[in-house]
């Protein structure tokens, strides 16, 4: 842990993640602050490379990376411009006060405290040993949270599904305003008046 | 001198308090959900540390802990956009400040 | 690596060209002797650094010229023939052009996020040559979870496509953008699920892993899991965004997709990022699913990087066929057809996998009988799955044969219409339906 | 011809919300002039919700050469090179009807020859069209240039015939009033006879390699339809209305150059979708093929041209002629008062009104079918804008 690659490769990765952190405080475009998001997260992932979890590195890349970040541009994307903007709310100043606080005494802890013995030897074959003690020793706290994911599946689905009255409300709102008319009363398009038979065929 | 155990603790504490500040001082709710990431990543920062430096036993353990934490986040970013994307679709906006509709 | 008589003195030695490690053991050996270990680590890495990069760059160059060859030859036509001999320089040429021509950028463009993704696109590119085995000991980071690894850096790249596509500010673009980060999304699932089928038989995550167990049992995993290696094409030609998958760049409706506004040198980036990103895929399709550096025992004679080169070439062609032939599928068809058809197939495979390979250890199946047997099943079972599909997932317009014919005499408007509608003989020519 | 609106538009650069929620204002998108699958210079403005068209405004006139003015200047035969330029991919049909229309006007009797020759070359024209619409139709699906390519291998070889014959491959200006400019030269009938012995084998290719392409079909069947009575309404015609199931065909409902004499079927579709198009178009071809059979055959032989003054001057009166282009009835309507210039040229241009269907056919699909229909269709740009 001493020789001089560790230290260039842990300083930098350091500087990277906290520079993508505070770039996030700092950028005033949301997207911007999603990219920054990356940026720090790879930092992390070097940092896990650094003390030798690669199985926890690579799937910190897979999840993170690929799949959270774009799920959040997507939700950009899904909210028009006008709310991008990444601005600071009032009570801004005050949390400040708090997290100074709390930064204070939690770095006093980590660097004060005696964490007693540091043991040398890195772990090493973590993927199979994650996958053995997933299934052998923390069988029920898996399946638990296979569940949670389903669970969060499926919720994500119903929260966001837009059904077909809506859709139809939406299609004709946007038919009408097209054409000009001005807007429509969605209950005609849920569910049209009946037109009486002689009406229907003159 | 050696990079310990102490210099990733740092760094955690560190990151922790910018991904708190974030998730408190943000207008935006997609803003919020990044600072919780954030700080979901600096608790499995500090706890891969110690299950590099910590004793034997408790190496494998952390990192399963670090797997299901890394799980329960994706989850947890999962529906917390979908909250936003349907107080959007009712309110208009979800900018963190205006959805205050339970305000007395 | 079995030795065999007479050639025992050449092996190892550094001009055995079959296995490249020994030039570089040799070299780090040497330095480690005089100077500090550190420096030999930094050579070994700048070693195999150089070695992908020394095959990447010239195959990238004659690719180009064998892409544009052989659609032309599908094309009735000859390809690029005036530069150089039989056009080889074509690709130069094209490199040269595009880079003395203006490098534009659109006024309202965001200037930072439009700059990044020509180089970031590089960098899954190259990430993932490093997992590659050219050999039984010859890949440049044998990782553990090399797997895992492809997966995450080949998912980084939507990201990067994702930034092109907005931050040039053209509807196009953003157009391209939308589709290529929703594609890849949803055909990193198949991908995941067939890889998952070939990990749980060999038991490794790691690529030469994978390469060894397929050579300790005699037997290529196409054979055995058919269908994943089917699925692992089609995601894997979606994430290259090639055709018919090639909706994030589909010249007819989005003119160029996420990279329209990018001119000059910087398009060229994207255009070489996509050929090397089609050989590497190739690479590994040849490395899963076709044995990579080993064939039966010819990797003794043969230097086993050639294998791998010749193995790819002939699932390149593949690719290059695909793309000269086929027609582009919708969004949403594509969409439909990932979701609804090649994730369940292979998750059925993911099951049939865990169910032959707990056979194999718990049953202590002899594998020389079991797994022929095995490859005989899935082989009946993946074409049964196709069969399947093809009948179930019919839209209701395929459903009907589209029919031409012959008015005859009735010549006329809308009675003649109704009139030869009515008639009931067989058409003249009947297409489709079932 | 841009609006205000639109200069605005194009001056606002920036990107309008790309949203599928509601309460989000949709995207217009200008398909514009410089489009590589609009088959020339015409602007498609689509306003898309997300990926589905809510709405198809078509912008013309990019190629408006202002023709039916200036052949108001130029004598009857100095008028005949326009006919060309104005569907330049079926520059004979162009030449036949005009000419027909003229000689209504002057009342000049066509020799037997010159018919049989004019009704060759019309076939060819609408071989070689035909072989153009539908490789640009499959190349707008998405598949890479290829079939587009083979089809031009046949296309290729009847240019060659043209330009054997009057010098021109695609503005050939090869038909006059009274008949035709030249007589065949003896190397095209043996070129036909081995063109007619090809076809059949290279329509099979097609036939095996398309049909049964399912990604074709997933693309083209069920998309952009358009109902019997709404293709008769808007006046369509061609293909794109025999696909829809009517059976007008202007070469059997009102014959002209002999067309009687000759027996041929008049392919007709069942769901005027996209793929029926297509195959009505295939099915077109070999019945071309039939009727060039016929007409070499029994190829009269005597005079192919009515001795006819150079600037004959027709008194006055006025003339309509039709003719079965490859796209649909193209008719000329000629007005003379006696002088020796046309009063009144006007050309019916079937790709203008079959793209008024455009829009009735598009709403409701995807940004991508709008494509693939307009490529169905087949317009030309020269035939619309005039």
């Amino acid at each position: 842990m001493s020789d001089f690659g560790f230290h260039l490769a842990f300083w930098s990765l350091a500087a990277m993640t906290l520079g993508g952190a505070s770039m996030i405080m700092i950028s005033r475009n949301l997207i911007h602050a999603v990219i920054w998001l990356v940026m720090s997260m790879l930092g992390i992932a070097g940092l896990y490379l650094t003390l030798s979890a690669d199985f926890i590195a690579v799937v910190q890349v897979l999840i993170y990376v690929g799949a959270i970040s774009v799920l959040m541009l997507f939700a950009i994307m899904l909210t028009p411009r006008a709310e991008r903007d990444n601005s600071q709310t009032k009570a801004s100043a005050p949390a400040a006060l708090v997290v100074i606080l709390v930064m204070i005494s939690t770095l006093w802890v980590a660097v004060d405290t005696d964490w007693g013995a540091v043991r040398e030897a890195a772990l090493t074959e973590q993927a199979r040993l994650i996958g053995e003690s997933l299934i052998k020793h923390y069988i029920l706290p898996f399946e638990i949270g296979a569940v949670l994911l389903t669970a969060a599946l499926v919720g994500a689905i119903a929260l966001a599904r837009q059904d077909d009255e809506d859709a139809a409300v939406h299609a004709a709102s946007l038919q009408a305003e097209l054409e000009g008319e001005e807007s429509i009363d969605p209950v005609d398009v849920v569910d049209p008046p009946i037109v009486s038979d002689t009406e229907a065929t003159s | 001198m050696t990079i310990g155990l102490e210099h990733y603790l740092a760094l955690g504490a560190i990151l922790f308090c910018i991904g708190f500040f974030i998730a408190l001082s943000k207008k935006n709710a997609v803003g919020v959900l990044i600072g919780v990431e954030l700080m979901l990543n600096a608790v499995n920062l500090t706890l891969v540390a110690f299950s590099r430096f910590g004793s034997a036993e408790v190496a494998l353990s952390t990192q399963v802990f670090v797997v299901f934490i890394i799980a329960v986040a994706a989850a947890e970013v999962a529906v917390g956009l979908a909250l936003a994307l349907v107080v959007y679709r009712n309110r208009q906006t979800i900018s963190v400040d205006r959805t205050t509709l339970l305000k007395g | 690596m079995t030795d065999f008589t007479g050639l025992t003195s050449v092996l190892g030695a550094w001009y055995d060209f079959r296995d490249l490690n020994n030039l570089q053991r040799l070299i780090t050996e040497w330095i480690a002797d005089w100077g500090p270990d550190w420096l030999a680590s930094i050579i070994t890495g700048v070693l195999g650094a150089l070695g992908v990069l020394g095959v990447i760059g010239p195959t990238l160059l004659i690719l180009i010229w064998v892409e544009r060859k052989v659609i032309a030859r599908f094309q009735q036509r000859y390809g690029p023939n005036r530069v150089g001999p039989r056009g080889l320089l074509q690709p130069v040429a094209d490199a040269v052009k595009l880079i003395l021509k203006e490098q534009l950028a659109p006024r309202a463009a965001d200037k930072l996020i439009f700059f990044l993704p020509p180089v970031l696109i590089f960098v899954p590119g190259i990430l993932i040559w490093g997992v590659l085995p050219f050999g039984p000991r010859m890949s440049v980071a044998d990782l553990n979870v090399g797997v895992l690894f492809l997966l995450a850096v080949s998912g980084t790249a939507v990201l990067v496509i994702f930034m092109a596509g907005w931050s040039s500010n053209n509807k196009y673009a953003l157009f391209g953008a939308m589709r290529a980060v929703a594609m890849s999304i949803s055909y990193e699932v198949p991908m995941v699920l067939a890889l998952l089928t070939l990990v749980v038989f060999s038991g490794t995550m790691s690529v030469n892993g994978i390469v060894e167990w397929q050579q300790q049992e005699d037997v290529i995993f196409i054979l055995l899991f058919p269908l994943s290696a089917i699925a692992f094409f089609f995601a894997a030609s979606a994430e290259l965004n090639r055709t018919p998958a090639d909706i994030s760049e589909a010249e007819s409706e989005i003119v160029a997709g996420y990279h329209t506004e990018y001119s000059g040198m910087r398009f060229g980036l994207f255009y070489a990022v996509e050929l090397g990103n089609t050989l590497v895929v190739s690479g590994f399709i040849a490395t899963f699913f076709l044995g990579g550096w080993w064939l039966w025992g010819l990797d003794q004679w043969v230097p086993s990087w050639i294998i791998l080169l010749i193995k790819t070439g002939a699932v390149y062609f593949l690719l290059i066929w695909t793309r000269g032939t086929l027609p582009r599928l919708r969004v949403d068809q594509l969409m439909g057809f990932c979701w609804k058809a090649l994730v369940p197939a292979t998750l059925l495979f993911v099951v049939v996998a865990f169910v032959q390979r707990t056979l194999l250890i718990s049953e202590g199946w002899d594998t020389t009988i079991a797994l022929p047997i095995m490859a005989v099943f899935n082989i009946a079972l993946t074409l049964g799955a196709i069969m399947l599909f093809a009948r179930v997932s019919r839209p209701a317009p395929l459903r009907r044969p589209a029919r031409i014919r012959m008015a005859g005499a009735q010549i006329g408007g809308l009675r003649a219409a109704r009139e030869v509608a009515s008639r009931t003989e067989e058409p003249q020519f009947q297409v489709g339906g079932d | 011809m841009t609006t205000a609106d639109d200069t605005r538009l194009a001056m606002q650069g920036t990107i309008e919300a790309l949203t599928t929620g509601d309460g989000s204002e949709p995207v217009v998108v200008n398909l514009g002039p410089q489009h590589p699958s609009t088959h020339g210079v015409f602007r498609l403005k689509v306003t898309l919700d997300g990926e589905i068209v809510r709405d198809a405004e078509m912008r013309i006139g990019y190629l408006h050469r202002s023709m039916e003015k200036l052949a108001e200047e130029r004598t009857y035969t100095q008028n005949i090179p326009f006919t060309d330029r104005i569907d330049y991919l079926a520059a004979m049909s162009n030449n036949l009807a005009y000419c027909l229309a003229a000689e209504e006007l002057l009342g000049v009797e066509v020799p037997p020859r010159a018919d049989a020759i004019r009704v060759m070359f019309a076939e060819l024209q609408r071989i070689a069209s035909h072989a153009m619409a539908n490789g640009t139709f499959i190349n707008d699906c998405g598949a890479w240039h290829t079939p587009l390519f083979h089809m031009f291998r046949d296309r290729e070889r009847v240019l060659d015939m043209f330009e054997m014959t009057c010098g021109a491959r695609l503005t050939t200006n090869y038909m006059r009033i009274g008949g035709v400019a030249f007589d065949l030269p003896e190397e095209l009938l043996p070129t036909l006879e081995s063109f007619l012995a090809d076809m059949p084998e290279r329509i099979a290719d097609y036939e095996a390699l398309l049909l049964e392409n399912e990604i074709l079909h997933a693309r083209a069947r069920g998309v952009g339809v358009i109902s019997l009575e709404m293709a008769i309404n808007s006046s369509l015609s061609g293909p794109v209305l025999r696909a829809t199931g009517v059976p007008w065909d202007l070469r059997k409902a009102n014959p002209y150059c002999g067309y009687e004499h000759y027996e041929f079927d008049v392919p007709v579709g069942e769901q005027g979708d996209c793929f029926d198009r297509f195959l009505v178009r295939m099915a077109e071809v070999k019945q071309s093929l039939r009727i060039l059979r016929q007409v070499i055959d029994h190829l009269p032989d005597g005079p192919w041209l009515a001795d006819l003054p150079l600037h004959a001057r027709p008194e006055p009166g006025e003339a309509y002629q039709r003719v079965e282009s490859p796209r649909g009835e193209l008719g000329f309507y000629l007005v003379s008062d006696g002088g020796p210039a046309p009063y009144r040229f006007h050309c019916r241009p079937p790709s203008l009104i079959n793209l008024s269907a455009l829009k009735e056919m598009s709403i409701g699909g995807t940004l991508a079918d709008a494509i693939v229909t307009l490529g169905s269709i087949d317009i030309v740009v020269g035939e619309i804008d005039r």
